[in-house]
């Protein structure tokens, strides 16, 4: 295996910004979250290539990752629970209709 | 015993022992499991059968001994169906999503002494990671097939699954804990040795026992088997996510279910009931064979159990589904981590065994008490005297 | 080896892409799904199977489910937005963000030396290691992280039952 | 010694221990968690006693011994933060008084809060506070002492609002809060400049502590008069002046009068404004670093003259109060006063020697308050009080003898505190003496007048037309009106407190054995020669104000509630302008207000810029150039400009508002940009 660390890390900027693109531009409050995994899933797979190439203490770097997926997992968790909260109130997950936090 | 098959092939060229020892396991797997499936369902409706006091196939062949080839040739040439207005890809893909993970499955259970397919480092965690994959093919299955009942079902074996999942997790951690090692390898062999290869097997502790149960219970309900068919109950929701499926597709699915069951039943094997461990298994060709002998003996026996409790249970409620799965079972299977802890760090084991029973008895009992449902009296009839 | 990662990069991106331009919903999470597949498998490339086995485990087997069930608790069953727009507006702008950080962490990339970096040797952590860290020194962050998910567990059951609670 | 420092944390945890215990207690548990505050108090006290006896004779005749004990909290790269505790006199009979004092009121609490139904509450933030105000005490290093301080306000604010619901009460607690907050910001200032020029916040370490490098503070040129160890201590001083209620920021002291009673004594007596004086006495080498022998330094001066006013302003207001809380509220403001007037007058000894007597009578006159308003059924008008001398005699006893130690009545504690105080300020300034020798026969006066409207002539409770009401409508009630004496929970911490009051005061006198105290506290600082005059002339006072409170209260006294204050009727405006404590809220309100507006125009400015572009922000900027020259110009001068104030705080609140257009992904963009330029300037720097 001897691709340079750079394809991995140009791979989870490219993987990031494809989140982001999604997350930035859906219209449905579950994409906008789906984009956001994404981009949590692109940051980790850096902390994982890191421990790989050796820039990171092992085998602490692994929990690095370790850490940022238990923290992604209670982020969705949470935001698909005020998704369908919302969804309750508004009959509607559509971002550009829950605006009633307009100051 | 791999030393053995080593040296038969020793005088062969590389490339054809890499070329073996990369085919081997796959065919071995492809190969033996399917059969074993075909003739699972045959032997479960015989057995059935006798349950229910009928014959079960004995048509084709001597005591239907050819049933599962009819079955398949049948369900090959049957009309394949698909709904108008079914989400065509997703239909289709579903059925193969289920048969891959049942499949991979295999690629961890030892079956003899350095006799398997891969050995993983992580195979506990990568048997329950594929195993939860096969959750996605039942949605798919069922959402694709736009029915009602079809996606009910898809909806109550999602949920049904990621709930067994966790004390299903939970009471193998307490046999991870107890080795030390995520490798179903390492876990098999940590179970050899002892009077005649069997006091070893970690069913025959407390804690062993408990998880035992507790795994065999999860295993049964992540397969979607009586008493825990909620996701398929005809009387309910007609045949749950495979409603609309019909011809090889059906088959697939059924194979899927059977292939997860088998598997769940050969990991259950490999963890508690020693693996391939038993009198005159070991190192050396014959017990090899001997520990592969024993291996799919205790298979089949695991097998046999999850008809029989198929044959004799009635199915369960959903809600009485759920509760169990949270109320008794996570409980239990928590509990049983802490008694795995306290057999760790007890010098003398007789003493141990005897702790870790008391511990777990008491909280059964305590458990069983707490989460007791009001209980049903007699019914009273009222013109009938 | 080389071919290995780029099969598998070409399937996460594919999936990622899919996943984020689809307008099916269930389409997208079955994409989704595959990206995930994706990551798992370029963990297990970079010798991380813990992680990998992790990934398929949290991810396939409880957020995408989750987000199934979202779906189906919030949109109409089969998924589909209908006729209506799904790209919400302003939409350019976030295409535009996107596309700059996109080029900035290219460009940044492309000019740090580390990013030459050769794998050296094999970077082996067994699961025991980790599970040492873990809990010798690495173990507040780990009881924190129990808090976190226990918390996030209650406040997304309360969240959500919300209604119920109401109507009882 | 040098080993019972390293159990100086001690002191403060147990009642750290009992608040965190009775936090979890269900409501229920009234008796265990009162018993918890007590026995952690006790506990304290007891190791707090321990310490002081440790200290004693350690000494030698030129300085205090003192032990120290830091250790590392965190590091990060080179530098790390400290931790640390001492040990010395100052600490060790602050610790006692504390502990003590905060014991009887737990004790006298459990009376009064007794048929309240948040007890087990109450007593966690009591208990809370305690360790708090503990840990301010025993704190070596300026980051603890500033964490346990914040710790004192918040405990201060949910104290003082216990009684939330009461929107008085709600005001009150946010008000004390804010106002300690704007001194905290000069304490917070003043900690940050010292890091920056010590590079430590322990205070003492083995001559690399931060007030041992005070005098090569000195030497540094500050701002304007003061030299950089002034400016520190003046930063530092603010703090003292919000949390001690010193001039400017005394208003919420008096509005503290919402909480429960026993929570008045608290704060007034042991722990809240004690904090203040106690934190001026530990940085005192930083007043008075720089100073010749005996010698004044710009904020020494600074600091006395507050004092000076805060004592004789408060004592005035106290006069024309009706409140019997509010009265003892300014009359704790005018101690201050003289606590840091002594303090300011270079007598570090004499402020913390008031500091101590005063926590003892003033916690004795508060929980004798707390025991008539109890007595007469949380009555705490003055006018319709009165004949209670017949009906609580042990309170009407250690009453009139808390006051008269507050009165400086000859041989009581009072007495010789503030005698010393009066004397050390008398060598620094004839002026702020003459002052504070008036602020003394106000004093004098102002007890003589509670003790008169209180406890002599006629029950005057049934007068009033609400009450009688009461009374038909709630059949016993009547009987249910009449003043009774108090459980014995409550009127015990009186005696014992009372006996302090009276004999605490020989420890300080030059006439047993010159003045042990001094040479206990600080035997490097020189006494101040006694004068006749100033001891006389105090005696006088207290005696004239005294005589005087007879004659126009004592003499023929109230018969009923509605009949208008003789002295009010002698004054006439000035007597209402002291009523209503020579309107400086009013002030302030104003002033705030207009802070507030130009808060709002500033800020309309700046997201205008973020927001429009340049060619708007070129307008508003305009527009708001004319609007402060506006203010500049006519209106501030005129009319003050307010409406015009308010309504651009209005514009402003508009214009920041559309910022927030509710719609997630705008923020999330927002959000993205920002990584984006962070990301440039990474690429480029």
């Amino acid at each position: 295996m001897n691709v340079p660390l750079s394809y991995y890390l140009m791979l989870s900027a490219f993987l990031f910004a494809i989140g982001l693109c999604g997350a930035l531009s859906r219209k449905n409050a579950i994409l906008v979250l789906m984009g956001i995994e994404i981009m949590f899933n692109a940051g980790i797979l850096n902390l994982v290539a890191f421990w790989r190439y050796k820039l990171f203490a092992t085998p602490s770097a692994q929990l690095f990752a370790i850490f940022a997926i238990a923290i992604a997992a209670a982020e969705s968790a949470i935001g698909l629970a005020l998704v369908i909260a919302i969804y309750r109130q508004y009959k509607s997950v559509d971002v550009d209709e829950i605006t009633s936090l307009k100051g | 015993m791999y030393q053995q098959l080593r040296s038969a092939f020793a005088n062969a060229p590389d490339g054809v022992l890499v070329a073996i020892s990369i085919a081997g396991p796959i065919v071995f797997v492809l190969a033996v499991y399917p059969l074993i499936f075909a003739y699972t369902t045959l032997v479960e409706r015989k057995a059935l059968g006798r349950v229910q006091n009928r014959y079960g196939p004995n048509r084709v062949g001597r005591w239907g001994i050819l049933q599962p080839i009819a079955d398949g040739v049948k369900l090959l040439i049957k009309e394949d169906i698909v709904p108008r207005n079914a989400d065509k890809a997703v239909h289709f893909l579903a059925p193969v999503v289920a048969v891959i993970p049942a499949l991979l499955l295999f690629a961890v259970v030892p079956i003899g002494p350095e006799l398997v397919p891969v050995d993983l480092n992580i195979g506990i965690l990568f048997a329950f990671a594929i195993s939860t994959a096969s959750v996605l093919a039942l949605f798919m299955g069922g959402w694709a097939s736009r029915n009602k009942f079809s996606l009910l079902g898809a909806m109550r074996a999602v949920a049904q699954v990621v709930s067994y999942e966790v004390p299903m997790v939970l009471a193998a951690v307490a046999v991870v804990m107890a080795v030390g090692s995520l490798s179903t390898v390492a876990i098999a062999r940590a179970q050899s040795g002892g009077l005649l290869n069997v006091t070893n097997w970690l069913v025959f502790r407390p804690w062993g026992f408990v998880g035992f149960i507790l795994f065999t219970i999860g295993a049964m309900a992540e397969s979607a088997r009586t008493p825990f068919d909620i996701p398929e109950a005809e009387s309910e929701i007609i045949a749950g996510y495979h409603t609309e499926y019909s011809g090889f597709k059906f088959a697939l699915f059924q194979m899927g279910e059977y292939l997860a069951s088998i598997a769940m039943a050969g990991i259950t094997v490999t963890m508690f009931l020693g693996g391939y461990n038993g009198p005159g298994s070991g190192p050396g060709l014959l017990g090899g064979l001997l520990g592969a002998l024993w291996f799919f003996v205790k298979l089949a026996s695991m097998i046999a159990l999850n008809i029989w409790i198929r044959g004799t249970w009635p199915r369960v409620r959903v809600d009485q589904l759920m509760a169990f799965a949270w109320k008794v079972l996570l409980p239990m299977s928590l509990i049983n981590i802490v008694a795995v802890a306290l057999w760790h760090y007890m010098a003398s084991k007789p003493l141990a065994w005897v702790v870790t029973a008391v511990w777990l008895v008491g909280w059964f009992i305590l458990l069983s008490k707490l989460t007791a449902s009001e209980r049903i009296e007699k019914r009273k009839y009222r013109y009938v005297t | 080896m080389d071919t290995a990662f780029w099969i598998i990069s070409a399937v996460t991106v594919i999936g990622a892409v899919l996943a984020m331009t689809l307008r099916n919903l269930v389409h997208c999470v079955l994409a989704l799904v595959l990206f995930f597949f994706g990551i798992a498998a370029h963990y297990f490339l970079l010798h991380a199977d813990f992680l990998g086995a992790v990934q398929i485990l949290l991810y396939v087997g409880a957020v995408a489910v989750l987000i199934l069930f979202a779906i189906m608790l919030t949109r109409h069953v089969t998924g589909t937005e209908g006729q209506r727009e799904v790209l919400g507006g302003k939409w350019w702008a976030g295409m535009g963000t996107a596309v700059i950080i996109a080029g900035l962490l290219w460009a940044v990339i492309r000019r740090d030396q580390l990013a030459a970096l050769l794998p050296t040797g094999a970077a082996k952590t067994s699961v025991a290691e980790i599970g040492q860290v873990l809990v010798t020194r690495w173990v507040v962050p780990f009881e924190a992280m129990g808090v976190l998910l226990t918390a996030a567990l209650i406040g997304a059951v309360v969240i959500a039952l919300e209604e119920f609670i109401r109507r009882r | 010694m040098n080993e019972l420092v390293k159990q100086q944390w001690l002191i403060p945890l147990f009642p750290l221990v009992a608040a965190a215990i009775q936090s979890l207690l269900p409501r229920g548990q009234r008796k265990l968690s009162a018993g918890l505050s007590i026995t952690a108090m006790t506990a304290s006290c007891v190791l707090a006693l321990r310490a002081l006896f440790a200290t004693f004779g350690t000494g030698s005749e030129h300085e205090v011994a003192r032990a120290v004990w830091n250790f590392t909290w965190f590091r990060f790269g080179s530098t790390g933060l400290d931790l640390g505790f001492v040990l010395d006199p100052l600490t060790a009979g602050m610790a006692v008084m504390v502990t003590f004092v905060g014991l009887w009121i737990f004790v006298n609490a459990t009376g009064y809060m007794a048929e309240d139904e948040n007890f087990t509450r109450f007593f966690c933030f009591m208990s809370l506070f305690a360790a708090a105000m503990l840990g301010v005490v025993v704190a070596n290093n300026l980051l603890l002492f500033f964490i346990c301080w914040e710790l004192v306000g918040l405990c201060s604010y949910l104290l003082i609002g216990f009684w939330y619901f009461k929107p008085s009460a709600a005001a009150a607690m946010k008000k004390a809060f804010i106002t300690t907050r704007i001194g905290d910001v000069g304490f917070f200032l003043g900690i940050l400049l010292l890091y920056w020029q010590t590079g430590t916040l322990n205070l003492y370490d083995h001559g690399h502590g931060a007030l041992e490098q005070a005098d090569a503070l000195s030497k540094l040129a500050g701002w304007w008069v003061f030299s950089m160890a002034g400016l520190i201590a003046l930063l530092l001083f603010f703090g003292a002046m919000g949390k001690s209620a010193q001039f400017p920021l005394h208003v919420w002291l008096p509005d503290a009068m919402e909480g429960p009673t026993p929570v008045s004594a608290l704060i007034h007596a042991a722990t809240m404004v004690a904090a203040g004086v106690f934190m001026v006495g530990r940085m005192f080498p930083l007043f008075t670093a720089g100073a010749a022998e005996g010698g004044s330094t710009p904020v020494l001066d600074f600091v006395m003259w507050i004092g000076c006013i805060t004592a004789v302003l408060s004592a005035t207001i106290a006069v024309a109060q009706f409140d019997i809380k509010r009265v003892l509220a300014y009359s704790t403001c005018s101690q201050l006063g003289y606590m840091v007037m002594g303090l300011g007058a270079g007598g570090l000894v004499a402020g913390q020697f008031h500091l101590l007597t005063h926590a003892f009578f003033k916690a004795l006159l508060f929980l004798g308050a707390g025991c008539v308003i109890i007595g007469t059924h949380h009555e705490q008008d003055m006018r319709r009080m009165g004949g209670l001398r017949q009906v609580m005699p042990i309170t009407f006893v250690c009453y009139v003898i808390g006051s008269l130690a507050l009165a400086g009545f000859p041989l009581t504690a009072g007495f010789f505190s503030k005698d010393e105080v009066l004397l050390v300020t008398y060598h620094r300034s004839q002026w702020a003496w003459g002052l504070g020798t008036f602020a003394a026969f106000l004093t004098a006066f102002y007890m003589a007048r509670q003790i008169f409207m209180v406890f002599f002539g006629r029950w005057r409770g049934g007068d009033d037309q609400k009450e009688q009401e009461q009374a038909h409508e709630g059949g016993h009630a009547h009987e249910h009106h009449e003043p009774h004496e108090v459980s014995w929970n409550m009127w015990l911490p009186l005696v014992v407190l009372s006996v302090f009051a009276l004999f605490m005061g020989w420890l300080g006198t030059p006439w047993v054995g010159g003045n042990l105290f001094q040479r206990y506290l600080a035997p490097e600082e020189i006494a101040p020669g006694a004068s006749s005059l100033v001891l006389w002339l105090s005696i006088g006072v207290g005696l004239l104000g005294i005589v005087l409170g007879w004659v126009i209260y004592g003499r023929k006294t109230m018969e009923h509630a509605t009949e208008p204050d003789p002295l009010a009727t002698m004054l006439g405006g000035l007597f209402t302008l002291l009523n209503r404590k020579w309107y400086i809220d009013e002030l302030y309100e104003a002033t705030i207000i207009r802070f507030t507006a130009t808060c709002g125009v500033f800020f309309r400015l700046v997201d205008k810029l973020v927001v429009d572009g340049i060619l708007h922000a070129i307008a508003w900027t305009a527009w708001a150039l004319s609007q402060i020259a506006r203010w500049a110009g006519d209106e501030f001068l005129i009319n003050g400009g307010f409406e015009t104030s308010c309504e651009s705080v209005r514009i402003g609140g508009k214009a920041f508002a559309k910022l927030q257009s509710g719609r997630v992904q705008n923020y999330f963009r927002v959000l993205t940009l920002g990584a984006a330029i962070l990301l440039l300037v990474y690429f480029f720097a």
